[in-house]
C-alpha cells in the first residue's frame, strides 16, 4: 500500500499472522493460503515477484475487495450467503471443518461434547467459541483472546483445556508447537474456503477454479497441505477434501 | 516540579536515625530481592507448561530476523501513528483552544462543546467507531486511520485545554502591555498571548506525547499492525508471546522513559520565551470549562530546591497575574473563598473594632495581593484562577 | 427506528456501563491502597524502598496498559497463576481489576506526591521550629495540606480510569462497553453512528459531574497561601 | 531624612546622566518628545469620574488635569486606587461615570480609535510586562511596525536609537528573561517611547526591583522629565518626587485629598492621612 | 543620612510603642519574657561551627555567645551565611563540625530532646509560614496545646493575650491567607512567642514585605527587645539594628568579620568589606 509500483502485478489478500495459513516471515510469506494463492497467480500468468502481498484481516476483507486494493482474498475466507451479497468467490480450494486443539498428553478430550466442564479458548469475534457452547457443552467456559497464539499459550500453560476454530488453523498451531499440542481430528462443521473476489467477475472465478483444478491434480495441493501442517498427524476431512471447485461461474 | 516531599516530611537525621534508616534499608532491600527471586523461580519452573526462561524461547524473541520483520516495522508503524497524531492534535489543539478564547461567544461555545466531549470519551471506543466506521465507507488502511483520529481527537482535545490554561496562565500584564501599545485584543492574542501560551505547553505537550505512543498500543486491538501486534504475531510462531512481548514492553518503556526526559528538560528552556510557568505535567484543567484548579498545583513549583537538596529560603509570592480572569477578578476570589467578607465590609468592621494604635493595614488582603509585586527581582507570576470570565461552560460560580 | 430499539433490548447497554463502573470502583480503591503505599515507600527517608517505589511509578506510566492488561491474563494469570475464581468470568474481571489497579495506582502515588510538593518546605520548617513532632507536624499541617492539593490530581486520575476501563477487553472482559459496542457494530452496522454516540454520551454523562465535583472539592479544599 | 535622600538620588543622577548624555553625544537621537506647542493645553482631563469594583467604590469624583510638559505624582497608600487611575486613562480599566480627555478628545470606548488612543499614551508597569517570547529588539519594534505600520528597518533604527538612550542596546538581541529588573523596565520605557507617546504613564516602576537598580530606573525618567515629556507617575520614591515632579497628588481611599507643589506637600502636608502616610513612608 | 533615618524610626517607635502600652495596659498581660536570672550566663553559644553544602563552605569556624537578654543583629551581603547560620541554631540545618550549646545543653540530634529544645527557641521567617491550614487562632494554639499539653482555653486565653499584644487580635478567626504581610508576621511573632521561649531567632522578619507594613513588625520586634527578650535577628533594617541591637555582628562569605556595638560599627567600621557592605546599604 505504502507506493510501491503495482502496475502489472496482482494483488492477493491473504492473513499475516496465522502460522500454517498466512504467515509473514522473515519478509516473504507462508501457509497453506499462500501456496494456493502462488499456483493461481502462477496460473494466471504471474511469476511470483509479481505478487504483491496485502494484509486482510477478517473485517476489512470485503471493503478491500469492493474498494479494488486486492485482485483477490485468500485468508481462511469461508463460503457465506451473507457475504455473496457484497463479493463472489471462486473456489472452494478446500474444506475446513471446527476441531479443536488439545495438549498432547491430554487424552480426555475427543470431541466437542467432552468438554462439558472444561475451558475453551477462541478469538475475540469469532462465533465458534459459542457453537461448541450451544450445540455440544452447554457447561463449557469460555475465554476470549485476541489471537490464536495467545489462546495456544493459555493451552501451553493449562490455564485452558482446549481451542477452537478451523482444523487447517489449529493444524498449524499444532505444527509450530514443537510437538506438545495435537489436533483432535473430528471436524464438527464444514467451512467452504473459496478465493474472494470482485462482485460479479465470472471470468476470473472460471480460471481460479481451473487452477485450483489443476493444482488438486498435479498434486501440489496434497504437497501444501502436508507441508503446512507438518509434524502433526493432521489430515483433511477426506469426505469433503479435496473439492470441488464450481463457485462463482454463472453471473 | 522541585521535589520537596522528602524535606518537607523528614527533619535531618541525627546518628540514631540514621543507623535506624540503614539497617530498614537493608531489610527493605533483602525483601524485594527475595520477592524478586521468588517470581523467576516461579517462571522458571511453573507448575504447568514451560520454562519461560529457557533460551528456546527467548532466542526467537531476540534474534536479528525478530527485529528487522516485527519489531522495527511494528515500532515504525506506531511512530507512524503517533507523529501524525501528534501533529494532527497540536493543530486541533490551537485551533480550539483559540477558539475557547475567541470573543465571540457562538465560536466559544462550540469550541468548548467539541473539546469537553473528545476529552470525555474512551479512545478505545473512538477507535473502535471510526474503525468500522471507515470499513465500511471502504476507506484504505480503516484502522491506521482510526487509530490517527482517535489519538488526534483525545490529545488534541487535550492540548486545547493547555493552550487555554497556557494564556490563562500568562500575568495580566502581558496582554495589559499589548493592548496599552495599542495593539487589538485580537492581535494581542496572536503575537502574544498565544505563542507564549505555546511555549509554556510545549514540555506538557512533550509529555503528552507519551501518552500518544501508549495509547497506539490500543491499536492493536483495532487490528492496527502496530509494535504490540508485531511482537504477538512474532509470538505465535515459536509459542513464546510473553518473550515477544516483554521485548515490546522494554521498547514502549525505553521510548517512552526518553520521552518523558526530553519533556523534563524542556521547561527550563522554554520559561525564558514565556511568562507563563512552563511545566512537564500537563495541568489539564479537569471539569467542564473550568481551569481554576491550576492554581493548587502551580504552588508547589513555586518552591526550587537547591542543588544539595536543602531547604530553600525565599519563595513567599504575594501577588500572582491572572490573565484570563482579569476581568472577574474580584468575583474569582471571592468566590475562591480569599475574601470571607466583602473587602469595603471589613474596612468598616476593622476600624470599629480597630484599637487606637494598632497598625492600621490598608485593607490588607485585596491590596497584597492584586499587584504583581515579587520578592527581589525573580518574577514570579503564576495563574491564579483561570478561565473565570471567558468560558460559557464553566466559568458560572460552581456553587 | 424499530429496529434500532429492538437493540437496545437484545443487548444490554446499561449492564455494560455498570461493569465498566465496577471495575471503575474496585480498581479505584486498590489503586487507592497501593498508591499511598507506595507514596509513602516513596518519600520515606530510606533509600532503597525510594528506589523500589520510584521504579515502579516510573514503569507503570511509561508502559501500555494495553500490555499490562495482556499480561495480566497471560503472565499473572496462565505463567504466575494468579487466579481469583474457578468461574472465567469473575477471574478475569478481577484480572482485570488488578492490571487496572497495579497501572493506576502509578498516577494516584504521583497525585499524592504532587500533594505533598504543594505544601511550601517553610511549613514544614515552622513546625518544627515550634517543637512538633514528626507524627504532630505530618497529621497536623503536612498530611492535610497535602491531602487537599491531591484532589484535582487525584480527580483527574478517575476520570482516566473511568474511560481506561475500556481497555479491560485486552483481559477477555467481555462485557464492558466496548466490547459490547464493537457486537452491536458487528450486528447492525448501519447504524453504527447513532451506537457509537449512545455509548459516547453514557461517558460524557458519567465523566462531567466527576470533573464538576473534582474542581469544586479542589477549590473549596484548596489551602490559600 | 527626606533631604539627604533627596541628595544622593541627586548625586546618583547627575553621574548617571552625565554617562547617559556622553553616550547621546556620539549618536545624534532624535528628541523624545513633540516640539512643545502650547504650553498650557491638557493632556489629560480627568472630570468626575467614579469606578466601583462590585460593591467597592475605588475612585471616588476624580478630577485631575495635568498640561503638556506637567510631571505629576501620584502617592497615597496601597489599595487608594492610584493605579486605578492611572490605568483607567488609557481605560485597561472602564469608568462608571465621568469623563476623560486626552489631548482634548473623549476616550474612545473601543475598537481601532481605542488602539489608537492607547498608543498615544504610553505606560509603564511595575511588573515590566516585557513580552516574553520576543527579543528585546522586537519587543521594541512589536507596536510602530504593527500599530503604526512602520516599515521594519525603520523601527529598528528607532528602537536601536531608544534602547542606546536607556543604556540596554547591548542587549537588543537576547529575551528578557536573560536581563535584569532594571534592565527590563529601561526597555519598557523604550517600548512605550518607539511609540512616540504624547504622555507616559509610570504604575510603581520601581517597585518590583531590587533596591540596586531603582536609581538606573528613575534616572531615566528624570532624564524623560527633563525633556519635557508629559508623565503621570505613580510611585514611592519620594526622592523621585521631591526631584522630578511639578505637581504632588495624594490620593487615599478613592480621593484625591491633597495636590501641591512637592515642597509644599512633603514640608506642610494638609491632611492628617497624608501626615500619617508621610510618617509612615519616610521612617526606614 | 543615616543619623536621620534613626532619628525617624525612634521617633515612630516610640509613638507606636506608647499605643502599645495603652493597649496592654487596658487589660492586664503576662510578661513576655520569663524573670531574668543570671545575666551573663550564654544562651547561645556557636563554637567553631563548619557547614558545607557540597562544595560550597557556607559556614567558616563561626564562634558566637550571646547572653540573657541580648540582642545580637547580624548584618552581611546576601549568600554570605547569616540565615543558614540562624537556622543551625535550632538544627533546622545540620552542622559538619564544632558545638552548638542552648543554655549550656548541647543541641539534641533528634526526637524529643530536639524537639523540647526547638520549642525553646523561638524562629521567625521571612516568609511568615504561618501553618495556611489553620485559623490565626490555632496557628498560635497548636504548639502550646500540642507540645507544652496545655489545657486548650488557657492555650486560647494566651493566644488572644499575645495576639492583643501585636495588635491583630480582631483578626483571630480568620485564615492567614486573608491577613496582610505585616499582620501575618506579628501573628508569626505571637506564635513564637506562645511557647515562651529563652531566645527568639528572626531571619529578615520584614524583607518580604511591603514597605508601609515593615515599621508594624519592626514595633513589636523593639518592644520584645525592650522586655528583654534574647534575640538573634538577621535583618537589613539598619534603623532596627541602631536602634535595638546591643551588638551587631557582620558576617561575609560564611565567616564572622566584625562583631561590635551599633554605634562602632556604623561609625568606624573596621574592615573594608563592612565599609563598602554599609556603604551599599545606606545609599537609599
Ligand atoms: N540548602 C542549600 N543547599 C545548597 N546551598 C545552599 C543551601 N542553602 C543556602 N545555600 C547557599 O549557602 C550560601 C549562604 O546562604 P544563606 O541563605 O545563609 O545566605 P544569607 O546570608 O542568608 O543570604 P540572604 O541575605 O540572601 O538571605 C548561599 O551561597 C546559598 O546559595
Ligand atoms: N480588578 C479588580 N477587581 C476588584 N477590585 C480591584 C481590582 N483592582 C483593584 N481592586 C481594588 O481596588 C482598590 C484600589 O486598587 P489600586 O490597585 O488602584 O490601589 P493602589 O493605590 O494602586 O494600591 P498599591 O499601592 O497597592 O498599588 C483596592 O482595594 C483593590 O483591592
Ligand atoms: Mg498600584
Ligand atoms: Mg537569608
Amino acid at each position: 500500500a505504502c507506493g510501491a509500483d503495482e502496475t502489472g502485478k496482482i494483488r492477493i489478500g491473504i492473513k499475516f499472522d496465522q502460522p500454517g495459513l498466512g504467515f509473514k516471515k522473515s519478509g516473504t510469506y507462508v501457509g497453506f493460503d499462500v501456496d494456493v494463492a502462488k499456483y493461481i497467480a502462477k496460473k494466471l500468468g504471474y511469476s511470483e515477484d509479481e505478487i504483491v502481498w496485502k494484509e486482510a484481516p477478517s473485517k476489512q476483507r470485503e471493503a478491500m475487495l469492493q474498494n479494488g486494493d486486492v485482485d483477490m482474498i485468500l485468508a481462511s475466507y469461508s463460503i457465506t450467503d451473507e457475504r455473496k451479497k457484497a463479493v463472489s468467490f471462486a473456489g472452494p480450494y478446500f474444506v475446513a471443518g471446527q476441531d479443536l486443539l488439545v495438549r498432547k498428553d491430554d487424552q480426555s478430550i475427543n470431541g466437542p461434547e467432552d468438554l462439558n466442564g472444561k475451558r475453551l479458548c477462541s478469538v475475540t469475534g469469532s462465533t465458534s467459541a459459542a457453537t461448541v457452547k450451544e450445540k455440544f457443552a452447554s457447561e463449557v467456559q469460555l475465554m476470549e483472546q485476541p489471537g490464536y497464539a495467545e489462546c495456544a499459550t493459555a493451552l501451553f500453560s493449562g490455564i485452558v483445556d482446549a481451542v477452537t476454530t478451523d482444523d487447517i488453523i489449529l493444524a498449524g498451531l499444532a505444527s509450530a508447537s514443537r510437538g506438545k499440542l495435537r489436533v483432535v481430528g473430528k471436524p464438527f462443521t464444514q467451512e467452504y474456503y473459496g478465493v474472494g473476489i470482485k462482485k460479479g467477475d465470472t471470468k476470473l472465478a472460471v480460471k481460479i477454479n481451473n487452477a485450483i483444478v489443476d493444482m488438486i491434480q498435479d498434486g501440489s495441493w496434497e504437497n501444501a497441505v502436508s507441508d503446512n501442517t507438518k509434524g502433526t498427524d493432521y489430515t483433511p476431512d477426506v469426505r469433503y477434501n479435496p473439492p470441488t471447485p464450481n463457485e462463482g461461474e454463472d453471473a | 516540579m522541585a521535589d520537596t516531599s522528602n524535606s518537607v516530611l523528614f527533619d535531618a537525621p541525627g546518628p540514631k536515625g540514621r543507623r535506624t534508616i540503614r539497617i530498614a534499608n537493608w531489610v527493605a532491600g533483602i525483601v524485594f530481592a527475595v520477592v524478586l527471586v521468588l517470581i523467576l523461580m516461579r517462571l522458571h519452573n511453573p507448575p504447568d507448561g514451560e520454562n519461560q526462561l529457557s533460551w528456546e524461547l527467548w532466542k526467537p524473541a531476540l534474534e536479528r530476523e525478530a527485529w528487522t520483520d516485527f519489531y522495527l516495522p511494528g515500532l515504525w508503524m506506531t511512530v507512524k501513528a503517533t507523529v501524525l497524531a501528534v501533529v494532527g492534535a497540536v493543530a486541533f489543539g490551537l485551533v480550539f483552544g483559540v477558539g475557547r478564547l475567541l470573543p465571540n461567544t457562538l465560536l466559544r461555545g462550540i469550541s468548548a462543546i467539541i473539546v469537553e466531549f473528545c476529552r470525555a470519551v474512551p479512545v478505545l471506543l473512538l477507535m473502535i467507531f471510526f474503525w468500522r466506521w471507515f470499513a465500511f465507507a471502504g476507506l484504505p488502511d480503516p484502522s491506521y486511520w482510526a487509530v490517527v483520529l482517535a489519538l488526534v481527537l483525545y490529545n488534541g482535545s487535550v492540548v486545547a485545554e493547555l493552550v487555554r490554561s497556557g494564556v490563562g496562565n500568562l500575568p495580566g500584564g502581558q496582554r495589559e502591555a499589548s493592548l496599552a501599545l495599542g495593539l487589538t485584543e485580537t492581535q494581542s492574542l496572536v503575537q502574544i498571548e498565544v505563542p507564549q501560551a505555546v511555549y509554556a505547553m510545549l514540555p506538557a505537550a512533550v509529555t503528552q506525547l507519551v501518552v500518544v505512543l501508549k495509547d497506539t498500543a490500543l491499536g492493536s486491538i483495532i487490528m492496527y499492525t502496530d509494535l504490540l501486534q508485531e511482537s504477538r504475531r512474532l509470538g505465535s510462531m515459536y509459542f513464546n508471546i510473553l518473550q515477544t512481548l516483554v521485548m515490546a514492553a522494554v521498547i514502549y518503556f525505553i521510548a517512552c522513559w526518553l520521552l518523558s526526559r526530553l519533556a523534563e528538560w524542556l521547561p527550563e528552556r522554554m520559561q525564558q520565551r514565556t511568562a507563563a510557568p512552563a511545566e512537564p505535567e500537563p495541568l489539564a484543567p479537569i471539569a467542564a470549562g473550568d481551569a481554576s484548579n491550576v492554581n493548587q498545583i502551580a504552588v508547589a513549583k513555586e518552591v526550587e530546591e537547591l542543588p544539595f537538596g536543602g531547604a530553600p529560603r525565599k519563595y513567599h509570592v504575594h501577588h500572582r497575574g491572572t490573565n484570563a480572569s482579569i476581568r472577574n477578578w474580584r468575583r474569582t476570589r471571592y468566590e475562591q473563598g480569599y475574601d470571607v467578607e466583602h473587602p469595603e465590609t471589613e474596612e468598616q468592621h476593622d476600624r470599629g473594632a480597630g484599637k487606637p494604635g494598632t497598625p492600621q493595614a490598608p485593607d490588607p488582603k485585596l491590596s497584597s495581593r492584586e499587584h504583581e509585586h515579587s520578592d527581589h527581582g525573580t518574577v514570579f507570576k503564576r495563574g491564579d484562577n483561570i478561565g473565570g470570565g471567558r468560558t460559557s461552560l464553566g466559568a458560572k460560580p460552581k456553587i | 427506528m424499530n429496529g434500532f430499539l429492538q437493540l437496545f433490548s437484545q443487548y444490554d447497554v446499561l449492564g455494560a456501563f455498570l461493569v465498566n463502573i465496577e471495575l471503575t470502583l474496585w480498581s479505584a480503591l486498590f489503586s487507592m491502597i497501593l498508591g499511598v503505599i507506595l507514596v509513602v515507600m516513596r518519600i520515606s527517608p530510606i533509600s532503597s524502598l525510594r528506589v523500589v517505589a520510584g521504579a515502579y511509578v516510573e514503569l507503570f506510566k511509561n508502559l501500555p496498559l494495553t500490555i499490562i492488561m495482556v499480561f495480566m491474563v497471560l503472565g499473572a494469570y496462565a505463567q504466575l497463576k494468579l487466579s481469583f475464581s474457578d468461574t472465567f468470568a469473575t477471574n478475569f474481571f478481577w484480572l482485570a481489576v488488578t492490571g487496572l489497579s497495579l497501572y493506576t495506582a502509578a498516577f494516584v502515588c504521583e497525585s499524592l506526591r504532587s500533594g505533598i510538593n504543594t505544601v511550601p518546605i517553610g511549613q514544614a520548617e515552622a513546625a518544627r521550629a515550634l517543637g512538633l513532632g514528626f507524627m504532630q507536624s505530618a497529621t497536623e499541617i503536612i498530611l492535610p495540606q497535602a491531602f487537599r492539593g491531591s484532589v484535582a490530581p487525584l480527580g483527574n486520575t478517575l476520570i482516566a480510569l473511568l474511560k481506561n476501563s475500556t481497555v479491560a477487553a485486552a483481559a477477555s472482559v467481555s462485557t464492558e462497553t466496548s466490547s459490547l459496542m464493537s457486537q452491536m457494530i458487528e450486528f447492525r452496522p448501519d447504524v453504527i453512528i447513532q451506537i457509537f454516540l449512545i455509548f459516547a454520551f453514557g461517558y460524557v454523562i458519567l465523566i462531567i459531574p466527576i470533573g464538576m465535583l473534582t474542581t469544586y472539592l479542589s477549590n473549596k479544599l484548596a489551602v490559600r497561601r | 531624612m527626606s533631604e539627604t535622600n533627596n541628595e544622593a538620588v541627586r548625586s546618583r543622577t547627575t553621574h548617571e546622566q552625565r554617562s547617559l548624555q556622553d553616550a547621546s553625544s556620539e549618536r545624534k537621537l532624535a528628541p523624545l518628545v513633540p516640539a512643545a506647542e502650547d504650553p498650557n493645553r491638557a493632556l489629560v482631563e480627568l472630570t468626575h469620574v467614579e469606578k466601583h469594583f462590585g460593591d467597592l467604590h475605588v475612585l471616588k469624583d476624580i478630577n485631575l488635569r495635568v498640561t503638556k510638559g506637567e510631571v505629576l505624582v501620584v502617592v497615597g497608600p496601597s489599595g487608594s486606587g492610584k493605579s486605578t487611575m492611572c490605568r483607567t486613562i488609557n481605560r485597561l480599566e472602564t469608568i462608571d461615570s465621568g469623563d476623560i480627555r486626552i489631548d482634548g478628545k473623549p476616550l474612545p470606548q473601543e475598537g481601532k480609535e481605542l488602539a489608537n488612543l492607547r498608543a498615544e499614551v504610553g505606560m509603564v508597569f511595575q511588573s515590566f510586562n516585557l513580552f516574553a517570547n520576543k527579543t528585546i529588539l522586537d519587543n521594541v519594534t512589536l507596536a510602530p511596525i504593527k500599530v503604526r505600520h512602520m516599515p521594519k528597518k525603520e523601527a529598528e533604527d528607532l528602537a536601536m536609537d531608544l534602547l542606546a538612550r536607556v543604556g540596554v542596546d547591548s542587549q537588543a538581541a537576547k529575551m528578557p528573561s536573560q536581563l535584569s529588573g532594571g534592565q527590563q523596565q529601561r526597555v519598557a520605557i523604550a517600548r512605550a517611547l518607539a511609540m512616540r507617546p504624547k504622555v507616559m504613564l509610570f504604575d510603581e516602576p520601581t517597585s518590583a526591583l531590587d533596591p540596586e537598580m531603582v536609581n538606573e530606573v528613575l534616572d531615566v525618567m528624570v532624564e524623560l522629565a527633563h525633556e519635557g515629556m508629559t508623565m503621570i507617575c505613580v510611585t514611592h520614591e519620594m526622592g523621585f518626587a521631591r526631584k522630578a515632579a511639578d505637581r504632588i497628588v495624594f490620593m487615599a481611599n478613592g480621593q484625591i485629598l491633597e495636590e501641591n507643589t512637592p515642597e509644599e506637600f512633603f514640608e506642610h502636608p494638609k491632611t492628617e492621612r497624608a501626615k500619617d502616610f508621610l510618617s509612615k513612608i519616610l521612617t526606614h
